[in-house]
């Protein structure tokens, strides 16, 4: 491209960390004559389709089951670029110290989004609090085979998960905004999910625009040690560099 | 896709959006209404001046719809702790619904008791009617065409609002329809939702005329 | 009862319009058991006068005292019960929408809590003496002016007020109705001694009830006294056009003070004789003479009415039946 | 003009009433040019009748024709049309509460798209008559209760109507404004032709301007013929109780249908010359001769009206001059 | 704690706020007013009764006030693009918002029209107004007093409604108050915001309770 001409590169993402991480790369690809513009969206559906449809060039916000998932119901062509981080779920309790002290019928809080809840209840199986009927495919509340400690789960917001902690025995809570409520996922979780989740959070675009000049300098530039170092101190453990 | 439809979900829903809105109507009711009056007989010229408790009113009113439902939410859970014993639930969230709809309710009450004919009004007063009576046996009747077709809005209001009901597990068709409908990509769901709430909001409207033509003697 | 002092009443000037004085400087008593009618062109400032009586406007200068109470100083528990005992009847009727006919002429028992039974029985009896009994469950959208004008009336004297302010109570009403509802005020009046401060724009209201009578104009009150003194003797421009537009009007049916009352008719040429009786007995001062049809009838002759005490009326009618030929008839 | 036959309207019943039966079998036909009053105790169905002319009730049986067209089987756009030339004034005034009294008067000009002079020169000389220039820029919530009629009745004559139905026009004015209404009225029945249907329960009025008159009674129309029979020589009961009620009025102000008319005074000295004149000029029946004031004078005297052909009246005059000491003021 | 307050990201908050909300207050009116008319004057015993007029805009407007804001935001997704041309940002959150408000404020118009006392209408009728006449010089002017209040309501409803309308992308003070506030757990930026919002909120009352009272002729 022209050195003198300021390109514009439309990127869709959730405010945390998402948002945080973009604003960190902007003078890198201004270097580049691109003028990265992050358009800030709240909900899971948007960012996809905007970009499916052109609205954005980009989007950073999902994880590979959810984008998978979207170009199979859809009929979208949403593409990988890269990982970048991981925000690993945890588990975490103002009640109870060791996830062996929960007690018989206690109540566990989990987040509403749908596309959650399979990473949820695969989480929770792997820790031995339930059993799924199987491992594959998309998981409900109904998929729970077995229930041994007859566990009562409430859904509620993501966002307002560490604000309700108090009031349930356990919280599943996305590490984001554990952080945000001052909770320590490395000390604080009583369980985390590990480095080898599927949950990569990564950069996608529409089929087709995964060689746009512009995408691969965000690539590059999301992947730079600046960026590694940067998610590493902001977010001490509760985001994870994938890179 | 029809057949992925989860009725025994659709139902609790269905079941927790009626229960959720039929409480919040009803303490919305009881809320609006004493601060729409109380809007209104505080007011310049009106029977109860009082410039203070005017201004007070107004104030909260205003501060409880400028501030963003899910805030409120938020804000409100102790409230709702308190109140409810949970902060959790269909319960917890009519909490946050009736504080953001009875103040709506209330200026739409004040609307209402504004149309009143003040010769009306007058006569009542000149007849040694208390502030009170005016009120009860004048304002209030006169205007209660009025007002519940301002509760029809409102209670309608109430049924879209519950569908943030979510941020505190509170459920409902709305929720619902968001969760397992838009976001699971699962349109059987989505529509049996959508249809739900519009038979929901019909049979809202439906009573509320009724009422509201029966009760209008003009 | 009713005493206004030095009152005036400036409604403020708004947009595009001078500031109205209603009232400047009115001075009125009305004494206890009075029947004080008020007339007066349109915008005279009649209803505003009347409205400061019970505190529905406030004066911007002057007091107002009813029953020894000024008006414009009273708490509000004390003008509460000051208005339970001022009743009044709208120009506008202003009755409640969303009550029956019953409901309205309850109202303002219920406000003063009286038991149910006395509710009852108080409000059948007045619909069934305005008339109305039959119209008891219609809501007002469903009357006729002149039934509501009747609700308004039978509102009004529900709670045996000591006052009645009545703002052109029956010119919504034909003749009968009007003669009934007056029948009625007088009958109350003179049972119960109300005081009745009225405003009518119809001389024959006026002749048939007041005692004494006050003339409007510009806000002012330009002459009053006496229903007879004034309309038999007008001063002020207004009263004269008024009493001369409408006739000096009365009849068998609305006697004024008079204590006997007799009619006779005479036929021109009876005519020159009774006028000689009955010139000089006028000019004595101790009967009244009036003619109780305008127009001479067909044979020339004229009806007339006589008034004044018995003996006087007597003795007049005495020397006229000593004319052989006069043909008398005497209605007491 | 206007014809009635057969009309019947029955409100249906409601919640806890009977249905009303407002009319039963009405017949009535109004010439081109006429005044027709309506006259009966209130609820008798006069308002009902009335709103049936312009459709703004539809008969429950029966044709209401409006100059050759049946009201009901009009379509949208002819029934507008024809509305427009069927003035209204209403019982209740029904302003708009959000107009000047100026702009309330333009209504009519504005609907029919007048131009915008026209509807100025038109609206200001209409205030100038009913005596608001004044008020003007007030709105009706800013107007005393006669004001307001006297917006309504600016409003309905703003369009030159070739009909026009009043409701109680003037029973919430004084007699002075009355007056000058019914002048006003008669004054454009005169110049266009305009045909008036009015109800009203001032027998006053129906005398001062009407041609003829219904009596109405439960629904039905009990007695009609003109003005002079029927109260002259009233039949059925209701109309013998107005009548005798309100008695029969005639003033200067109102002239009936004479040509001329002249007033005079003599004391009693003058009177029995000046009977023997009347009297034969009266049983002639070439001139009527009534009362102006109904009581005697003081001196015992009176006022007579003549009213007649000039001719005639100059003749009994002239009479009446040939006596030395006798004052006659002649207003003509 | 108020040290970290991002005045800039404020000020741009507020002025989205006040653009989307500007924007969609017109429209809602623009098209509320017409769909309250329709919903009067098509009823039974009005001026143009036309009973498949009236259920069919009722059954519209229920529909849109059934639908909860969010998944009106997602369908409402390629009308923006196709309108306004983009189906991110301030401009296309209006879409929704005019939606969910005009709807709910037709409601209001209806309810203020109703209240017109059926005597004036009747005298336009006689006088041989049009329909349209009617509406436009009879109806409108002598409720015009409760259509600005109720436009106030819906005004405020749209401030707070507008907190939404990040999901694309708007942003504005409510949705910087939940993700730079509330989320950020930054009590002054949340403060700050909510702060503007009720003088917003109380900025519109008194605009719209001053042209109210202007109006009202009683
Ligand atoms: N909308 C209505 N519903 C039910 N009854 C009605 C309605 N309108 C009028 N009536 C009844 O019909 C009868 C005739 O009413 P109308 O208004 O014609 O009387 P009116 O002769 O004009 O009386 P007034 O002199 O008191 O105005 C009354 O008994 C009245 O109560
Ligand atoms: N609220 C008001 N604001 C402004 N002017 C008013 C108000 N009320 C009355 N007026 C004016 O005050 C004057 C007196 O009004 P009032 O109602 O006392 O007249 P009235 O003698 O009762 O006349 P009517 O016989 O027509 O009822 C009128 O010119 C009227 O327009
Ligand atoms: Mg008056
Ligand atoms: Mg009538």
């Amino acid at each position: 491209g022209d050195k003198d001409e300021e390109q514009v590169l439309e990127v869709g993402a959730t405010q945390v960390p998402h948002a945080e991480i973009l604003e960190q790369v902007k003078p890198e690809l201004k270097k580049k004559g691109i003028q990265l513009e992050i358009v800030v969206l709240q909900d899971y559906v948007t960012p996809n389709k905007a970009v499916e449809e052109g609205e954005l060039d980009a989007n950073f916000f999902q994880h590979v089951p959810w984008m998978k998932a979207t170009n199979e119901e859809r009929g979208w062509h949403l593409k990988k670029v890269t990982g970048v981080h991981i925000e690993p779920m945890g588990a975490y309790s103002k009640k109870i110290k060791k996830i062996s002290e929960l007690k018989k019928g206690a109540t566990v809080a989990i987040p509403n989004a749908t596309s959650e809840m399979t990473r949820v209840l695969l989480l929770l199986d792997k820790e031995g609090l339930i059993e799924l009927d199987n491992r594959k495919g998309d998981k409900k509340l109904k998929n729970i085979k077995e229930n041994p400690k007859n566990l009562k789960f409430k859904t509620l917001e993501s966002a307002a998960l560490p604000r309700f902690l108090g009031e349930v025995d356990l919280a599943v809570i996305n590490t984001n905004y554990a952080l945000q409520a001052d909770l320590n996922p490395v000390k604080d979780a009583l369980f985390i999910e590990g480095k080898d989740s599927p949950y990569v959070n990564v950069l996608a675009v529409k089929e087709g625009n995964e060689n746009d000049k512009r995408v691969k300098e965000l690539a590059k530039a999301l992947h730079s040690p600046k960026i590694k170092k940067f998610i590493e101190e902001k977010y001490k453990g509760a985001v994870v560099p994938a890179f | 896709m029809f057949n992925e439809i989860d009725w025994a979900t659709i139902w609790q829903a269905t079941g927790e959006t009626a229960y959720m809105v039929g409480i919040s109507t009803f303490f919305t009711a009881l809320f609006g209404v004493p601060l729409g009056i109380l809007l209104v007989v505080t007011d310049t010229g009106q029977i109860w001046e009082k410039h203070w408790v005017q201004k007070a009113v107004a104030t909260v009113v205003n501060i409880f719809r400028a501030v963003p439902f899910i805030i409120l939410v938020l804000f409100l859970f102790p409230l709702a702790k308190f109140l409810v014993g949970t902060s959790l639930g269909p319960t917890a969230a009519t909490i946050p619904l009736i504080a953001g709809a009875a103040p709506f309710y209330a200026r739409i009450v004040e609307t209402a008791l504004r149309e009143v004919d003040k010769g009306v009004v007058e006569a009542a007063r000149s007849m040694g009617s208390t502030r009170f009576q005016v009120v009860v046996n004048v304002l209030l009747p006169e205007a209660t065409s009025a007002l519940i077709s301002g509760l029809t809005v409102t209670c309608v209001t109430l049924i879209s609002f519950s569908a943030m009901a979510g941020v505190v597990g509170g459920g409902g068709l709305g929720d619902a329809a968001f969760r397992f409908g838009f976001q699971s990509f699962n349109d059987g769901m989505l529509v049996t939702c959508g249809v739900l709430l519009v038979m929901m909001v019909q049979l809202v409207q439906w009573i509320g005329d009724w009422f509201s033509r029966q009760l209008d003697k003009r | 009862m009713i005493e206004l002092k030095g009152i005036s009443k400036t409604f403020p000037s708004q947009k595009g319009n001078q500031p109205v004085k209603a009232l400047q400087n009115v001075d009125l008593h009305v004494a206890q058991g009075e029947i004080f009618g008020i007339i007066g062109r349109s915008g005279a400032g009649k209803s505003t006068l009347l409205r400061l009586v019970n505190g529905l406007e406030t004066p911007t200068n002057g007091t107002v005292r009813v029953d020894g109470q000024e008006i414009s100083q009273l708490a509000e528990k004390e003008l509460r019960y000051a208005r339970q005992k001022i009743g009044m009847i709208f120009q506008h009727f202003n009755l409640l929408q969303s009550r029956t006919v019953w409901k309205n002429v309850a109202f303002p028992l219920e406000m003063a809590k009286k038991p149910k039974e006395t509710i009852r029985r108080k409000v059948d009896a007045l619909l069934e003496q305005v008339g109305l009994s039959d119209r008891a469950q219609a809501y007002p959208s469903q009357l006729s002016g002149g039934q509501k004008q009747r609700v308004g009336i039978a509102r009004a004297l529900a709670n045996d007020p000591k006052v009645l302010l009545c703002d052109e109570a029956t010119s919504a009403l034909d003749p009968e109705t009007t003669s009934s509802i007056l029948d009625l005020l007088r009958e109350i009046n003179r049972e119960t001694g109300i005081t009745l401060l009225l405003i009518t724009h119809e001389m024959s209201v006026v002749q048939a009830i007041c005692h004494r009578v006050a003339v409007m104009e510009g806000g002012q009150i330009v002459e009053r006294g006496e229903v007879k003194s004034v309309f038999g003797n007008p001063k002020h421009s207004v009263t004269k056009q008024f009493v001369q537009q409408t006739e000096w009007m009365q009849s068998s049916d609305f006697p004024v003070q008079s204590t006997e009352k007799t009619r006779f008719h005479c036929s021109p040429d009876e005519m020159q004789d009774v006028w000689a009786k009955i010139g000089p007995a006028v000019q004595s001062g101790r009967v009244k003479v009036s003619v109780s049809e305008r127009e001479l009838k067909a044979d020339g002759g004229m009806t007339f009415l006589i008034d004044g005490k018995r003996e006087d009326v007597e003795q007049l009618l005495d020397s006229l039946h000593e004319e052989a030929d006069l043909e008398v008839n005497v209605h007491v």
